[in-house]
């Protein structure tokens, strides 16, 4: 199903849409762009190649609670949270796509699924953008995704000649592009063939890298990598491919509820344990965690390597260490930027 | 459709407390209908005491046991120090079942020697009492347990007269200090482990207990030439979720929530030294 | 690419070589190219072929100083290069017991104020290749040829306002000093804001801090936040939420900028790393600007002995609220 | 205290979290009760060994949990039982509450007054006048944590 609407029209398509179900999309917010939810007046921009944050939120809220728990005496009741409402979720680009599926592996192949994660992607219909132009920090090229086009998403739009393409993927899709049916019009007269869009290309040499890594735990190379890092948590937290999480109480002792929200391998106390011995006492052992985890505990489970080139821990590390110089340290070949 | 969300805790009550050493108590828990769920020895459960929060607990009692569960629990932070505060007919929440469990099948037809040291015969103890519902699938049995004083001990009565009562059984208790009216062994368990000398034929050890314990153990095993695939214990780490996906107990490409906590020395010497 | 003084570099490279190979020091704290001309990021060098990584450009933001905290643990002593903003870092780790002045050889290097690249892409229109600079203008390379904006325009928001560009502290001075800036602006988005209604000032930050990630960079990078363990990770009490809920946004920053009183140096470390650009240093000024009001003039890092104003008192101080 | 913080929108009433000085204001309380004096009882005193051991997270933690304004008293400046705790706090609760107030809180929500152990009128007094400006503002919503009041 291929339909068009000039941009022109966009704001009555965002109406339409929220109308029946909330819709995420990028926004302007001050000098950032974040998918928010949209509501009137809000600046939406499709031309933001990558948000500061990405997706995942929809699917792995940042919080999200699943149980009241009420004590009276000595009895403990536990009242699960609500399901949660379908919702559209547009603009997300190709590499943050490849994501989700990414977070698709261990959140739902990978037994046992995690129903909060599953039943809200179920619920969302994920209208993929292709990207005009790439940001100066993206390198999914070197991942093999075409920026340009997005197969797997329920809808892939364009933005071409001042209209917006849309073409359905899925039968969810569909259905989202007849809800929208009185706006859109008959779109089979223009070409959806992708362009193609260059990123930077580090020429990082990835094949084999899972291998390579495998006897490099104890590298000394890793005491040189992890010495700028400062041990916040900004890499994992804008990382659309990290998916770590923290389950918390807040209340008191006669109710309150359960959320689990994210959390960062990068803290001390992500693996303190009650004793106080803690496996991962320093920040080499957490850089390592997370380089090793996206390089090669991932690929060894998954067959990929658990990064897409969105760049944007090229852009938000305070001290610019990054995954292409993980990547560059443990073997991958390197072309000189400057 | 009713999905399941796999975070989502049960009703359990508990049914008594045993105070065993000073900081660690014996709780017996029941779900709704009798057993909460299924298990395997050396699997774990979740337990939660809110506001305070949920943590990772090795079942101590054996599957072949279905009036309840149990679990030995030592005072180290804020979960378990709250467990020692619950009273009998109190609720918690509890999920599970966690973990690979140890190899039951695996390990039939072989003697099987037990090292376990202060809190550690907690997940121990599930195996061992689940053998000797089994008797008949294992051979020769030999349980070697220590703690730093008499009083450190746990379940002294069944380790002590039950356990010693069971054909072809040995046991060897042993602490690390004299004490006024022990007359068992003294000194620390893996030595304890060297002198009773055990021969590695056709045999499976399978220890746990404080780390420090675990690496000298293995020293002493390999000192008496037990191989790698012939030792068992179990990982401690700190989890969240328990279903392989929050991230914390992540070692190499496994999650020792799910993957584990029973790994073989083979298994163990293949992954990440970070435990 | 970015074009660098040559012979700036040189000089850094030669005074800290002598101490470096000379066995007075066993580390460096520096900055090396990153993978674009518009990043510098931190170089740890501890040998002559680590040195010639060293660079010294308009992109070298990354307060040092912070580092040695960790780096003191394992060296005996270690230079770091100091811009104005680290040396007065170094100084409030000094006041703070947490860094000892003999393992330290501060290098000093006046700072021009660094550059923003996102400023120049935008005067750009697109990346530029390159830059040049000269003589409090940068030129930019573009494919429709050169473009020339003032220096003042594109540079950080932390360098903007800044008020001490040369370091306060220092063993060797490297090159010579920019002398003091005048900052007139630097309190005017705090006295914006004062003068807004109550309501409205509420609604300002609660906007502002819902984007916060609590990725704790602004605390990571901050040399005020020096602490063993910090309020957010204390278990009992539990002071810091994980949930991403108003109050609990609130919390972390007031705190966190309130911690500052007195300790900030305004080197706007927090606000440069914070991936959401939530406006920190607004928080942090305005406690300085109140500070000097209530309780004098005192600028935090410029002089290790002078006594920071909270951990003394005058029996006349004035108070912000009534004593009646 | 979660009981005592429950907000009842119908008929509200103002809650006013007080931290006292053991030596001079909390004397100063009990001076007021035992001479008879009467204060609202919206006031939740909480005693302290002296001005200088609040810890601004206090006054923020109340906030959070339903306070609709939080009162700090103390010695009169020169009285402090451990001699200076009161002139540190007077600087220290100074900046404070002006960075409370650039958050968004009103002027009157976070207060400090000094009170000493002989006046109990005055402890009555002030307890009053800070209901009194609190009721007129209405109930604090800024910085309060929405999940602490459904689930109580």
């Amino acid at each position: 199903m291929k339909k068009v609407i000039a941009r022109e029209k966009l704001p009555e398509l965002w109406k339409s849409l929220s109308a029946q179900g909330p819709l995420f999309l990028p926004v302007q917010e001050g000098p950032v762009v974040l998918f928010q939810q949209w509501q009137e007046g809000a600046k939406i921009n499709l031309e933001a190649t990558n948000t500061a944050v990405p997706p995942k939120d929809l699917f792995l809220p940042r919080e999200e609670t699943y149980m009241q728990y009420r004590c009276k005496g000595k009895e403990l009741e536990v009242i699960p949270a609500e399901e949660v409402k379908p919702a559209v979720l547009f603009g997300v680009h190709p590499c943050d796509l490849s994501a989700v599926e990414l977070l698709d592996k261990v959140y739902i192949e990978q037994d046992p699924a995690d129903e909060l994660y599953k039943i809200r992607r179920e619920n969302t219909t994920v209208v993929a953008l292709s990207c005009t132009e790439p940001d100066p920090f993206c390198f999914c090229n070197d991942f093999a995704i075409n920026p340009a086009d997005a197969p797997g998403a329920d809808v892939v739009a364009h933005l071409k000649n001042g209209s917006l393409l849309l073409e359905a993927g899925t039968d969810k899709g569909k259905t989202l592009l007849k809800q929208a049916e009185d706006l859109l019009e008959d779109g089979s007269g223009q070409s959806f063939e992708p362009g193609e869009v260059k990123t930077a290309d580090f020429g990082l040499k990835l094949e084999g890298l899972p291998e390579n890594l495998k006897n490099r735990f104890d590298d000394s190379a890793w005491d040189e990598l992890y010495k700028s890092c400062l041990g916040c948590g900004v890499c994992t937290y804008v990382c659309p491919t990290c998916y770590c999480f923290d389950v918390e109480d807040f209340g008191h002792e006669a109710g309150g509820e359960r959320f689990r929200c994210w959390d960062s391998c990068m803290y001390g106390h992500f693996t303190e344990m009650a004793g106080g011995h803690n496996p991962r006492p320093g920040r080499k052992e957490r850089i390592r965690q997370r380089f090793m985890h996206k390089l090669q505990y991932y690929p060894e489970t998954f067959g990929q390597i658990a990064c897409v080139g969105c760049g944007r821990c090229l852009r938000s590390c305070p001290v610019n260490l990054d995954i292409v110089q993980a990547i560059q340290t443990f073997g991958g070949e390197t072309v000189e930027q400057c | 459709m009713s999905s399941v969300n796999v975070l989502l805790p049960q009703q359990a009550t508990i049914l008594d407390i045993t105070e065993e050493t000073p900081d660690i108590k014996t709780l017996r828990v029941v779900g709704k209908d009798g057993l909460p769920f299924d298990f395997m020895p050396g699997q774990c459960a979740m337990l939660s005491i809110p506001p305070l929060g949920e943590a990772i607990f090795s079942i101590t009692s054996s599957p072949t046991c279905r009036e309840c569960l149990e679990f030995s629990i030592k005072d180290v932070g804020k979960v378990s120090g709250a467990l020692h505060s619950v009273v009998p007919g109190q609720q918690i929440g509890i999920r599970g079942p966690y973990g690979n469990g140890f190899p039951v099948d695996e390990m039939k037809g072989k003697d099987l020697l037990f090292i376990g040291g202060g809190i550690g015969l907690a997940p121990l103890r599930s195996l061992i009492s689940y053998c000797f519902d089994h008797r008949e699938d294992y051979g020769h049995i030999d349980i070697v347990y220590g703690a730093r004083s008499p009083a450190d001990l746990i379940r002294k009565g069944e380790v002590k007269e039950s356990w010693a009562e069971e054909p072809d059984t040995d046991v060897h208790l042993t602490v690390d200090a004299e004490f006024p009216d022990w007359d068992g062994n003294v000194g620390f368990v893996p030595t304890y482990v060297e002198e009773l000398g055990f021969k590695p034929e056709n045999k499976i050890a399978i220890t746990c207990g404080p780390p420090i314990m675990i690496k000298f153990v293995l020293q002493a095993l390999d000192k008496l030439k037990f191989s790698p695939d012939q030792v068992i214990t179990t990982l401690e780490m700190r989890m969240k979720c328990g279903v392989g996906k929050c991230g914390r107990c992540n070692l190499g490409p496994v999650y020792v929530c799910k993957d584990g906590p029973v790994f073989t020395l083979e298994e163990l010497n293949a992954l990440p030294a970070e435990y | 690419m970015a074009e660098r003084n040559l012979d700036n570099i040189k000089i850094i490279r030669e005074a800290v070589k002598q101490d470096l190979l000379g066995g007075r020091i066993s580390q460096v704290l520096g900055w090396e190219k990153g993978h674009y001309w518009w990043q510098s990021r931190p170089l740890f060098a501890r040998s002559e072929a680590d040195l010639e990584k060293l660079t010294w450009d308009s992109f070298c933001g990354i307060n040092l100083s912070r580092y040695l905290l960790e780096e003191l643990k394992d060296h005996e002593k270690v230079g770091v290069l100091v811009k104005g903003c680290d040396a007065r870092a170094f100084n409030r780790l000094l006041q703070d017991n947490m860094v000892k002045r003999e393992q330290v050889i501060l290098y000093g290097l006046p700072c021009p104020g660094m550059l923003d690249y996102n400023r120049l892409f935008e005067e750009a229109g697109a990346v530029p290749s390159g830059i040049a600079e000269n003589n409090g203008t940068v030129i930019l390379k573009t494919g429709g040829g050169d473009r020339e904006v003032k220096r003042e325009d594109v540079m950080l928001d932390k360098c903007r306002e800044c008020v001490y560009p040369d370091p306060a502290a220092y063993d060797q001075m490297l090159l010579s000093p920019q002398g003091e800036r005048k900052a007139a602006g630097r309190f005017k988005p705090v006295e914006e804001l004062e003068a807004m209604p109550a309501d409205e000032r509420f609604a300002y930050w609660d906007k502002e801090l819902s984007r916060c990630l609590r990725c704790y960079a602004c605390r990571q990078a901050c040399p005020f936040c020096s602490c063993r363990e910090c309020f957010v990770e204390q278990e009992s009490p539990r002071w810091q939420g994980r949930a991403y809920q108003p109050s609990e946004n609130f919390m972390f920053h007031l705190v966190r900028a309130y911690h500052g009183t007195g300790r900030c140096i305004d080197c706007g470390e927090c606000e440069r790393s914070c991936p959401v650009n939530i406006p920190l240093q607004e928080l942090n000024r305005k406690l300085i600007k109140d500070i000097n009001e209530l309780y004098g003039d005192y600028e935090a890092g410029l002089d290790a002995e002078a006594e920071p104003p909270l951990l003394t008192y005058r029996p006349d101080d004035p108070a912000a609220f009534s004593e009646k | 205290m979660s009981a005592a913080l429950n907000e009842n929108t119908a008929g509200w009433e103002p809650l006013i979290v007080s931290f006292c000085c053991n030596w001079c204001s909390y004397a100063g309380g009990d001076l007021a009760g035992t001479s008879r004096m009467t204060y609202p009882a919206n006031v939740k005193v909480i005693r302290i060994p002296c001005s200088g051991r609040i810890n601004p997270m206090f006054v923020l933690r109340a906030f959070q949990r339903g306070a609709d304004g939080v009162l700090v008293a103390g010695c009169h400046p020169g009285d402090c039982h451990y001699t200076s705790g009161n002139y540190q706090s007077r600087r220290r609760l100074s900046a404070f509450k002006r960075l409370v107030e650039f958050a968004g809180f009103e002027p009157e929500r976070f207060e400090v007054r000094w009170i000493s152990s002989s006046e109990g009128d005055k402890f009555a007094e002030e307890m009053t006048e800070m209901t009194e400006k609190i009721k007129a503002l209405g109930p604090n919503r800024k910085m309060r944590d929405a999940r602490w009041q459904s689930v109580i």
